[in-house]
């Protein structure tokens, strides 16, 4: 079996992390935003899981298993708001719900 | 994880193997459902109408591939592949006997669940790209079915994995010499059966394609090869039900001596899916909200209590 | 496994750019479950077939669901298609893009360094449990907390 | 038995949490068992407990609950302790509170916060039993604030007039000067004994301290200062007339019968101390004659039926502190029961009045209630000749003692004892005017007097007559707690004496029959000179000294209020006010609300922040 180094795990990571930023930052349909969210909520898990493997330990995968927790609750508490957004102001667009400022 | 002797041979033969009887139970489940229902079912094509198969595939084959105009290209493409390449994967931890089987793998129920959840998208991709209210609406049904099902069936299958100590499915059968699993984990048996029924959304947990109600939904707007990639594919998640059920709680391949194995557990896994198609033609169709409340009330907290007790007798015994 | 990695990662690099691009949100939808799975595969061959195959069951097969779900029941059909693309103009790129490059350059520069080659060995569904109902057993308790207060607010807050 | 002895503030604290828990929802009927049964369950148990206390032949008995709370060295128990005192104590706050609460069960019974009355009354007997059973000053401290809230919530009962929440306020503030003092005595005590459970400290206190040591001095001095702002004794009395804008129920059971008389209770309890600081309890002593002679010529001038109540009430306490003061501690206790009982009498006596008037407190509106009130007019009468101790009622027997040991005392004992035969004519004249106005003469107002009250309202006034004739025969088993006291010699004195002190009530009422009965002197006459007048005024404004602390105190402390409004440390926080305003209106325009710019400015600092740590 071949080695893996394991900067390309955190590199994966790494660009995996800034393709979910790019997503969070440019998109404005809500649903996007969560999506792009949920990718570098993954990506980070990845590079737990990478930690993990560069120990032999599995410390690091219960902590992905908590970020899928948290992930799920995210998701269902998230995906629960754009429902009500829609039903709300019959759109996905973001920026309308720019009320809270100043 | 370790590759089964002459593993290429092997997974051409399995999935040949698998893909035949599949198409074949097309057949068997017409001819089963006229002895039952005291009709003669096909009969006319080839001895006892065996080559009724035949006949269709050339049929589906060359019937056009009609894609509507309204629809998502993609995923209308991708919903049908979707639960054929889902099922024929899952097939690759199934242990059909000593030696035969694609691989052993330590996380077998597991990876057989992933793909389970997996196959939720083709049902789903299918209905939503339809561009089709049927279909929009059995995808629906099939989304809330599929998923709360699948919280039910991995649970019911902890006891056995506690019983055994181990994913493994060639292990869990191994463990079984003493005794099969039907016994100690009848509950969790039952449960596993219901949960993979409608998980298969077989008949008679049909609602994604209710024809009297939905007009066959999700795959209304299908036809040709597709609607024959979610036909079959239909007939192996069948299969697979039954493989698992062999496999989890019959004993797999084990039985006395006098039969190869590989026979012992194609007797078992046929007389499950003769019980299938009992069942699809005994009872009814419930309600799709009956079929909701049925699961989160009645199915979640009774396998959650057989966990309990499975894990609480293992605890004293040990 | 060196190659299913390489193979994978590339995958997923690949299909993530398609969730971000793509105009479509089923589609967009697609490339992410394909990216999940890739990452699942990418675990598989880091030896953790357990969070692997929970990546597959949870994230790809579970809360994606629900996102396809929830496009179930919005519907938006065509003209938020159309919308999408014009919000996708170039100008509102260059920016959010520019900065995660060099958020980017940052950490592959943070990472010139590291130089450890780690040999994949199995840390199984055992090793994990065992601390999951060990020392972070606490954590567990937690975690099954928030689920229920995400259980309890996405129902109060779907209903209508 | 009497390892049950907790069951005493428990049954009084049910009914208040059962009370308090069911908020007002229950009928008044269930209110009315529970809230007098609770104290009936108590006074049961106080009975039976006296009982085998008295005949297992101790001195004391200690039931030791848990320890309260433990830090360091400081260990206060919670834990009771019953000797002949806290026994006296104990039967009458649940005798006649239980009087009390029965009485109010009819008083009270179309008051809309029926629920919320009992629960306070319950809660302040419960806090009550803590005060005097408790065998730590902690304990008692905590009892002792729980009465003062009780008071507070009681005597605001009728919060809608803003009146009422204002001699709330007001008795709530004064006493806690007095508490204030007495916190700073607790908290002498502790760092200088080490110790602050009673006994063990009073102990200590012999041991350590000489006689007329000054800390003994400051230490005396400081918990005189609660026992006179709780028992509204000069300069502390301003809050109790006051106080009788509560329902007459709580005039009869807080600001007559029991709260107000755990000064008294405080002072003999610690007797030890006063006894080592003998310059300080001739203070007693002079405080309560200064307050009883001052609360006697101010009751003389007063209107309201209970605000007369009112100051005789601070008058017999001064009485108590005057006894207290003489070293005769038993005697003080002794007054202390038989003023329970015959205050309590005239208190609720005065609420039936009050009543069948639909609440008319002024007693030259009333008049000629003698055949219409037949009840409150003999409980007025054995309730006015038991205060103005004429022969053979209890006051009688009590009064006596402290005037006797009054006389004993060495040095000022004729002052003292002179003063208190003063007081006793005062007594004499006041209660008696209240007796001649109200119920003789004519009818006055239009007031169309009701009916006799209900039986839940003439039997505590039977008992209470009965006990305020016969309570002088009762003999307080006090002899073991105040063995070390002084002036228990008995007195040799002539027969002079004697004649002049039983005279000096007759005198009194002698004069008021005079005045306010037959009319041989003309009260307007006399009000018509200008030097009759102007002191008539004084004294009706309770010797001026509601406008003095007026004068010293709120208006000083107003003014101060008033130019600290905006000075120069104002001024600087208005200015961090200014910049924390600006500051905010500066990054408020960084709040967009659009979630792009949030996550982009996220983005940016975490940037930032990488660069800086991968730089340095």
């Amino acid at each position: 079996m071949q080695s893996i180094p394991i900067e390309h795990g955190l590199i994966l990571a790494g660009i995996l992390f800034a393709l979910g930023l790019v997503g969070v930052l440019t998109r404005r349909n809500i649903v996007f935003v969560l999506m792009s969210l949920e990718v570098m909520l993954n990506a980070s898990g990845l590079a737990f899981v990478v930690a993990s493997a560069r120990w032999g330990h599995a410390d690091g995968q219960v902590m992905f298993l908590m970020i899928l927790t948290l992930a799920a609750a995210e998701v269902a508490v998230g995906l629960g708001l754009i429902i009500q957004m829609y039903r709300k102001f019959k759109t996905v667009d973001i920026d309308v719900l720019s009320e809270m400022k100043g | 994880m370790t590759w089964e002797v002459g593993s290429y041979l092997n997974i051409g033969v399995i999935l040949g193997l698998v893909i035949f009887i599949a198409a074949m139970l097309i057949w068997v489940e017409r001819r089963l459902l006229g002895l039952w229902q005291e009709r003669l079912g096909p009969n006319r094509v080839g001895w006892f109408g065996l080559l009724q198969v035949a006949a269709d595939m050339i049929k589906i084959f060359t019937k056009e591939d009609w894609i509507p105009p309204f629809a998502d290209r993609m995923s209308f493409v991708l919903a049908p592949a979707i639960i054929m390449v889902v099922i024929l994967t899952s097939f690759a931890v199934i242990p059909f006997a000593p030696g035969v089987g694609v691989v052993d793998s330590n996380i077998g129920i597991l990876f057989v669940l992933a793909m389970a959840s997996l196959g939720a998208y083709s049902v789903m991709l299918g209905g939503l790209s339809s561009d089709n209210k049927y279909a929009l609406l059995g995808a629906l049904r099939a989304a809330a079915q599929m998923v709360s099902y699948e919280v039910f069936m991995g649970i019911s299958l902890l006891g056995v994995v506690a019983l055994s100590g181990s994913f493994n499915l060639r292990e869990i059968v191994i463990a079984q010499s003493d005794g099969w699993y039907i016994f100690p984990q009848f509950i969790g048996f039952v449960i596993f059966l219901i949960a993979g029924i409608a998980e298969s959304h077989r008949l008679p947990f049909d609602i994604p394609e209710a024809e009297q109600e939905i007009c066959s939904g999700y795959h209304t707007e299908y036809s040709g090869m597709k609607f024959g990639m979610f036909f079959v594919g239909e007939y192996l998640g069948l299969v697979l039900i039954a493989s698992l059920l062999t496999v989890l709680f019959f004993g797999g391949w084990l039985g006395p001596a006098f039969l190869p194995p590989i026979f012992w557990f194609a007797i078992k896994a046929f007389g499950f899916i003769a019980f299938f198609i009992l069942l699809r033609a005994a009872i009814p169709r419930p309600r799709y909200d009956q079929l909701m409340t049925y699961g989160w009330l009645f199915l979640l907290p009774l396998s959650l209590l057989n966990l309990l007790v499975t894990g609480a007798i293992i605890l004293v015994t040990q | 496994m060196m190659i299913l990695f390489y193979i994978a990662a590339t995958v997923a690099v690949v299909s993530t750019v398609g969730v971000i691009v793509q105009s479509n949100i089923v589609h967009a939808l697609i490339y992410l479950i394909l990216s999940l799975l890739a990452v699942a595969v990418v675990f598989f061959s880091l030896g953790a077939p357990f969070v692997a195959v929970l990546e597959a069951i949870v994230y790809a097969g579970a809360i994606m669901v629900l996102f396809l779900f929830v496009i179930m029941m919005l519907n938006m059909g065509q003209h938020t298609l159309d919308q999408e693309k014009t919000w996708m103009a170039a100008k509102d790129w260059a920016l959010p893009a520019g900065l995660a490059a060099i958020l980017l350059a940052q950490l592959l520069y943070v990472l010139r360094e590291y130089r450890v080659d780690i040999v994949p060995n199995e840390v199984g569904v055992l090793e994990v449990s065992a601390l999951l109902f060990g020392p972070y057993v606490l954590a567990v308790e937690l975690a099954s907390i928030l689920l229920l207060a995400g259980l309890v607010s996405a129902y109060h807050l779907a209903k209508k | 038995m009497q390892d049950l002895i907790w069951l005493l503030p428990t049954f009084p604290m049910l009914g208040f949490l059962s009370l308090v828990l069911t908020g007002g929802s229950l009928p008044r009927k269930i209110v009315a068992v529970i809230g007098a049964g609770s104290v009936g369950l108590s006074f049961l148990s106080a009975v039976l407990i006296s009982a085998q206390f008295l005949a297992s032949g101790e001195d004391y008995f200690v039931k030791e609950l848990w320890v309260w709370m433990a830090i360091g060295e400081f260990t206060p128990g919670f834990n009771f302790y019953l000797d002949g005192l806290s026994l006296v104590m104990m039967l009458i706050i649940t005798g006649v509170g239980f009087l009390i609460h029965l009485y109010s069960t009819g008083f009270m019974v179309d008051d809309p916060a029926y629920s919320r009355f009992f629960a306070y009354m319950n809660l302040f007997v419960a806090a009550m039993l803590m005060l005097v059973l408790g065998d730590n000053l902690v304990l008692l401290y905590l009892g002792w604030e729980g009465v003062g809230l009780c008071s507070y919530l009681l005597i605001g009962f009728w919060y809608e007039n803003p009146d009422n929440g204002y001699a709330a306020r007001k008795a709530f503030v004064v006493t806690r000067v007095g508490d204030t003092a007495m916190a700073i005595g607790l908290f002498l005590l502790f760092t200088q004994l080490g110790t602050l459970n009673i006994q063990d400290m009073l102990q200590a206190a012999q041991q350590q301290w000489a006689m007329g040591s000054p800390l003994a001095i400051a230490a005396a001095l400081l918990l005189l200062g609660g026992a006179v702002g709780k028992s509204a004794q000069l300069p502390l009395q301003t809050w109790l007339p006051d106080a009788m804008a509560g329902p007459t129920p709580i005039s009869a059971l807080i600001h007559a019968a029991t709260m107000v008389t755990a000064g008294v209770y405080l002072v003999a309890r610690t007797h030890v101390l006063f006894e080592l600081a003998p310059r300080v309890q001739m203070l007693v002593a002079f405080v309560g004659l200064a307050t009883l002679l001052m609360a006697g010529f101010t009751a003389m001038t007063q209107r309201d039926i209970k605000r007369i109540l009112a100051y005789s009430t601070i008058s017999q306490i001064g009485y108590m502190f005057l006894a207290l003061g003489a070293g005769a501690w038993s005697a003080a206790v002794f007054h202390l029961m038989t003023h329970a009982f015959f205050k309590a009498l005239l208190f609720l006596a005065a609420g039936t009045v009050i009543l069948s008037l639909h609440h008319e407190h002024d007693i030259f509106k009333m008049g000629g209630k003698r055949k219409q009130l037949p009840i409150a007019f003999w409980s007025f009468i054995i309730g006015s000749a038991a205060l103005a101790a004429l022969p053979f009622t209890s006051g009688f027997y009590s009064k006596d003692e402290i005037l006797l040991a009054a006389l004993a005392v060495e040095g000022p004992g004729m002052l003292l004892w002179i003063g208190g035969v003063i007081g006793a004519f005062f007594t004499g004249i006041y209660s008696f005017r209240l007796v001649f106005v109200v119920f003789f003469g004519d009818s006055q107002g239009h007031h169309e007097a009701k009916e006799e009250a209900h039986w839940s309202m003439a039997a505590p006034l039977m008992l209470l007559m009965v006990l305020a004739l016969l309570g002088g025969w009762i003999q307080v088993p006090l002899d073991a707690v105040f063995s070390s006291g002084a002036g228990h010699e008995e007195a040799h004195v002539s027969l002079l004496v004697h004649a002049v002190m039983i005279a000096a009530p007759f005198l009194g009422i002698g004069v008021s029959y005079l005045f306010f009965m037959s009319k041989v002197f003309d009260l307007d006459k006399l009000m018509a000179n200008p030097l009759a007048n102007s002191l008539h005024r004084f004294w009706f404004s309770g010797w001026g000294m509601d406008a003095l602390y007026q004068r010293i105190f709120v208006n000083p402390f107003l003014y101060l209020a008033r130019i600290n409004r905006s000075d120069l440390i104002d001024s600087f926080y208005a200015l961090l006010v200014s910049i924390t305003r600006s500051a905010h209106l500066m990054l408020a325009r960084t709040q967009t609300g659009y979630l792009g710019w949030y996550a982009l400015s996220m983005a940016a600092g975490l940037v930032l922040i990488i660069s800086l740590g991968v730089m340095l």
